[in-house]
């Protein structure tokens, strides 16, 4: 299914979500923090687009914002979307869970707040699964900076 | 019979002065250096020792592979008295260290060695073991070197190592336990000294 | 004799925590599972991982595309090519470098002989795990001789850097065509010799089937790939989906189960291996005369934007997502890692079964570790 | 001849383990450190209690087996004089079996065998 039709049943959901086509392959919507959880149950449960398959979960700082960035693809239709999500705060950045609309986002959202901070709420077991529990900063924050082990050339 | 072979080994005893401040942290010399005198019953018993070292089953990335490989038909090692991976440090002799050590892995390396029984040896395997590899810069959780964590007595360059280079290190360890003696034996006090690899 | 059932229910017994940790053999490197067992059997598995996490995608934001291709050696050590492949495919396509058959034909039949090179060492380390040492010597014999392959074309055994962007780095040697057909004449014989050394003994077929079974709704949920998957019926071999290099030539069949047990896990692997062979022998006779690389600028800057390509190596399908902000080192880089998707299915493979279970579903789903925790 | 000899194996035996021991002692190196008499875990510190009550069905099986072990090694004295002894032996043989098979017949109907 191409982008447009995917654009014109996703717009019908919701208001205050915006498109972007240039600069990707793919369809991107942006999706406010608060409508996430359920933009994410239509994309998966509507039958035409049947997203069912989370191929990727990433944590992007965006120099200003924090964002998720969510690649659900649909085994059936074969087609793909991606979809963003921002918040400004950086102190306590946090979004609702997923894993249970899609299992695969348990240890990827435990990615994203090890490497990010960026916290789920609903999160089952949300915990520093790369680095050690009592590390501190978040290493893939663009103003993350560790003088006592990086050497940056 | 004196060797005539060109040891490439830093000499041990001024290796602070050496290196300066562009290796990070401070390094711990290997304990069991070479030493002078070596009796009939040393050499006896060093004899005896060399031609049976077991490694411990210890690869954590890309190295693993190549310690494999040396195992393997092939290259094997156990034609040399390296007859097999043991999996407890308890009936490991030496410990291979196959990989990248980043900093969650460094006490575990740690407590296996204090875990091995004497005389454990450590044979440092690939850039990575050696001084961080290719993780040297821009990396916030790789260890510069094994030897932040524990003494090392034979390094390998090469990433990874050809399956010959190993097994020339396994050589260059034999010949230095040839040169041991009880005498030298360590004193049983554990080795401190462990700093992730950092500029303090 | 009373008919009183004297051992299981009556007598109250405890669960305790247990670490299937870092330096184990069955972990495949430096996993460490906290299982928590109830004598024997596991009540629950919780991965714990970071003991080679070499923070290599921030190194990406620091070094220039061209240089990013050095770094992805690293991260699935066993299908290194192929990686490379990913990176170089996603740079030329966002740059718009166009690349000659002969190239994509080079790169197809590495890929393949890295997928060869990468399930061969799994069959070894299978036979490992499950009890059979001489799997260990037959598996690694093999691949030595594909290693001499790639050390005399690509300089290097395991980690090649090989795949450059704009081609490859060194052409063909005279007789890598007579090494690869050798390679394969041998191999063909060998192949079943490995389904005789362990496919069809009873002690492995006891071991692997029925256990750890996974259905197509739980794989896709679960957001797994590669062999992995297909053995559960779930269709997602790369090659065929989104084909890329030489893959849209070559008619091979993908390789699907519907048990979805471990040994539906063995077999698809092993039936891979077979249709790989099948691919190098339709390419190797006809490359295509041509450069082995197209001329590049020095330094290479992607538009603005953001980029991904997926690539089938040996464990799955690994995503290369750049976001570019038109300088010459990515903005983000992020690698969506095949073996960190098929930890999630591991819980529910392994709830309920022994310890001896886990080591063989933890085997057949063939995790390399560096690639999860990058 | 008879009593000396008697004599002189239990004490050999007695005597070699002490200069092994001796001996050992004498060339190993020794180096103790807190960690080394922690258990070994894979590289990490245990945690958790380990002194718990696990199922009986263990105990019962290794119990089992070592009944049955012992009774192997009986077999193998009698098996190298069973030439010389001819027939009687094996008769003996037959009611040692048919004993040890009613223990296992015990077992067998208590459930002790069961697992699930």
């Amino acid at each position: 299914m191409g982008n447009t039709e995917l654009k014109n049943i996703i717009g019908s959901w919701s208001e205050n979500l915006t498109f972007v086509e240039e600069g990707s392959e793919f369809l991107i919507v942006e999706v406010p923090a608060n409508e996430l959880r359920d933009i994410a149950e239509k994309l998966k449960t509507n039958k035409d687009t049947a997203f069912d398959y989370l191929f990727s979960l990433t944590g992007v700082d965006y120099g200003t914002e924090l964002g998720i960035v969510y690649h659900i693809e649909s085994t059936t239709h074969n087609h793909m979307i991606v979809m963003k999500v921002k918040t400004e705060d950086r102190e306590t950045p946090n979004f609702d869970t997923v894993t249970d609309i899609w299992a695969a986002a348990y240890f990827n959202e435990s990615e994203a707040y090890d490497l990010f901070g960026i916290k789920f709420n609903g999160h089952k077991n949300l915990r520093r699964i790369f680095l050690d529990d009592d590390w501190k900063g978040w290493p893939l924050r663009k103003d993350y900076v560790d003088e006592f082990n990086m050497l940056t050339r | 019979m004196e060797k005539t072979r060109i040891t490439m080994g830093v000499d041990v005893k001024n290796m602070e002065t050496e290196l300066g401040n562009e290796f990070p942290g401070n390094v711990i010399p290997a304990a069991n250096g070479g030493n002078i005198v070596v009796t009939k019953l040393d050499a006896a018993i060093n004899w005896g020792r060399k031609h049976s070292l077991w490694s411990l089953y210890f690869g954590t990335s890309c190295c693993a592979i190549e310690m494999m490989q040396t195992g393997a038909p092939r290259h094997d090692y156990s034609r040399f008295g390296f007859e097999v991976a043991r999996v407890t440090p308890r009936q490991a002799d030496l410990i291979i260290i196959a990989g990248t050590i980043t900093v969650k892995m460094a006490p575990v390396l740690r407590r296996l060695y204090d875990q091995m029984a004497e005389p454990k040896y450590v044979i440092a395997m690939g850039a990575c073991a050696v001084s961080g590899g290719p993780f040297y810069f821009n990396s916030y959780s790789v260890v510069r070197g094994a030897d932040h964590v524990i003494p090392v007595d034979v390094y390998v360059p090469g990433c990874p190592p050809r399956p010959e280079s190993l097994l020339d290190a396994m050589f260059e360890l034999q010949n230095k336990i040839t040169e041991e003696s009880m005498a030298h034996r360590v004193n049983n006090n554990p080795i401190d000294g462990f700093d992730e690899g950092t500029t303090k | 004799m009373g008919n009183q059932q004297f051992l299981a229910d009556k007598i109250r017994t405890e669960e305790y925590l247990l670490n299937m940790g870092p330096q184990h053999p069955a972990t495949h490197g430096v996993m460490r599972m906290v299982l928590k067992l109830d004598g024997e059997e596991i009540r629950d598995v919780e991965p714990v991982m970071g003991y080679i996490h070499r923070s290599i995608e921030k190194m990406c934001e620091h070094v220039s595309y061209k240089q990013a291709i050095h770094l992805t050696d690293r991260l699935d050590y066993l299908s290194s090519h192929m990686n490379n492949e990913a990176v170089a495919l996603l740079v030329e396509k966002a740059a718009g470098i166009e690349v000659n058959d002969r190239i994509k034909v080079i790169r197809t039949i590495m890929a393949e002989l890295t997928r060869l090179a990468s399930h061969q060492l799994w069959w070894a380390v299978m036979g490992m795990d499950t009890g059979a040492l001489t799997t260990f010597f037959y598996g690694f014999r093999d691949r030595e001789l594909i290693n001499d392959i790639f050390e005399e074309t690509c300089g290097s055994r395991l980690t090649m850097n090989y795949s450059l962007i704009g081609g490859v780095r060194y052409d063909l040697h005279e007789n890598f065509v007579k090494r690869v057909k050798d390679f394969i004449a041998h191999f063909k014989k060998k192949l079943p010799e490995y389904d005789n050394l362990l496919s069809n003994n009873v002690i492995f077929r006891k071991r692997t089937e029925g256990i750890g079974i996974l259905t197509k709704e739980q794989v896709i949920d679960f957001g797994m790939n590669g062999p992995t998957a297909r053995a559960s019926g779930f269709a997602c071999d790369i090659r065929k989906k989104l084909p890329y290099s030489a893959y849209d030539k070559v008619d091979f069949q993908e390789i699907l189960a519907t048990e979805g047990d471990a040994f539906a896990r063995y077999k698809v692997r092993i039936l891979e291996m077979w249709e790989s062979m099948s691919i190098i022998e339709q390419l190797i006779d006809n490359i295509p005369e041509g450069e082995h690389r197209v001329k590049t600028k020095a330094v290479i800057k992607l538009p603005e934007g953001e980029f991904l390509q997926r690539v089938e190596t040996a464990r799955g399908d690994l995503g290369v997502y750049v976001i570019s902000d038109g300088k010459k080192n990515p903005y983000r880089l992020k690698f969506r890692s095949p073996s960190f998707a098929n930890m999630h299915g591991l819980n529910t493979m392994s709830v309920g079964t022994k310890i001896a279970d886990l080591v063989v579903n933890f085997s057949t789903i063939d995790v390399v570790v560096p690639d999860i925790d990058r | 001849m008879g009593i000396e000899a008697l004599l002189v194996f239990p004490l050999a035996g007695i005597a070699l383990i002490f200069i092994a021991n001796f001996l050992a002692n004498l060339i190993s190196y020794k180096s103790d450190n807190p960690t080394k008499r922690e258990p070994y875990e894979s590289g990490i510190q245990t945690f958790g209690k380990t002194w718990i009550q696990f199922r009986v069905g263990y105990y019962l099986f290794a119990i089992i087996f070592l009944i049955f072990d012992v009774e192997v090694i009986f077999l193998m004295p009698w098996a190298v004089v069973f030439k010389e002894v001819g027939a009687v032996a094996l008769v003996e043989i037959l009611v040692f079996l048919a004993i040890l098979g009613i223990g296992l017949l015990y077992a067998w109907k208590k459930r002790a065998l069961r697992w699930e």
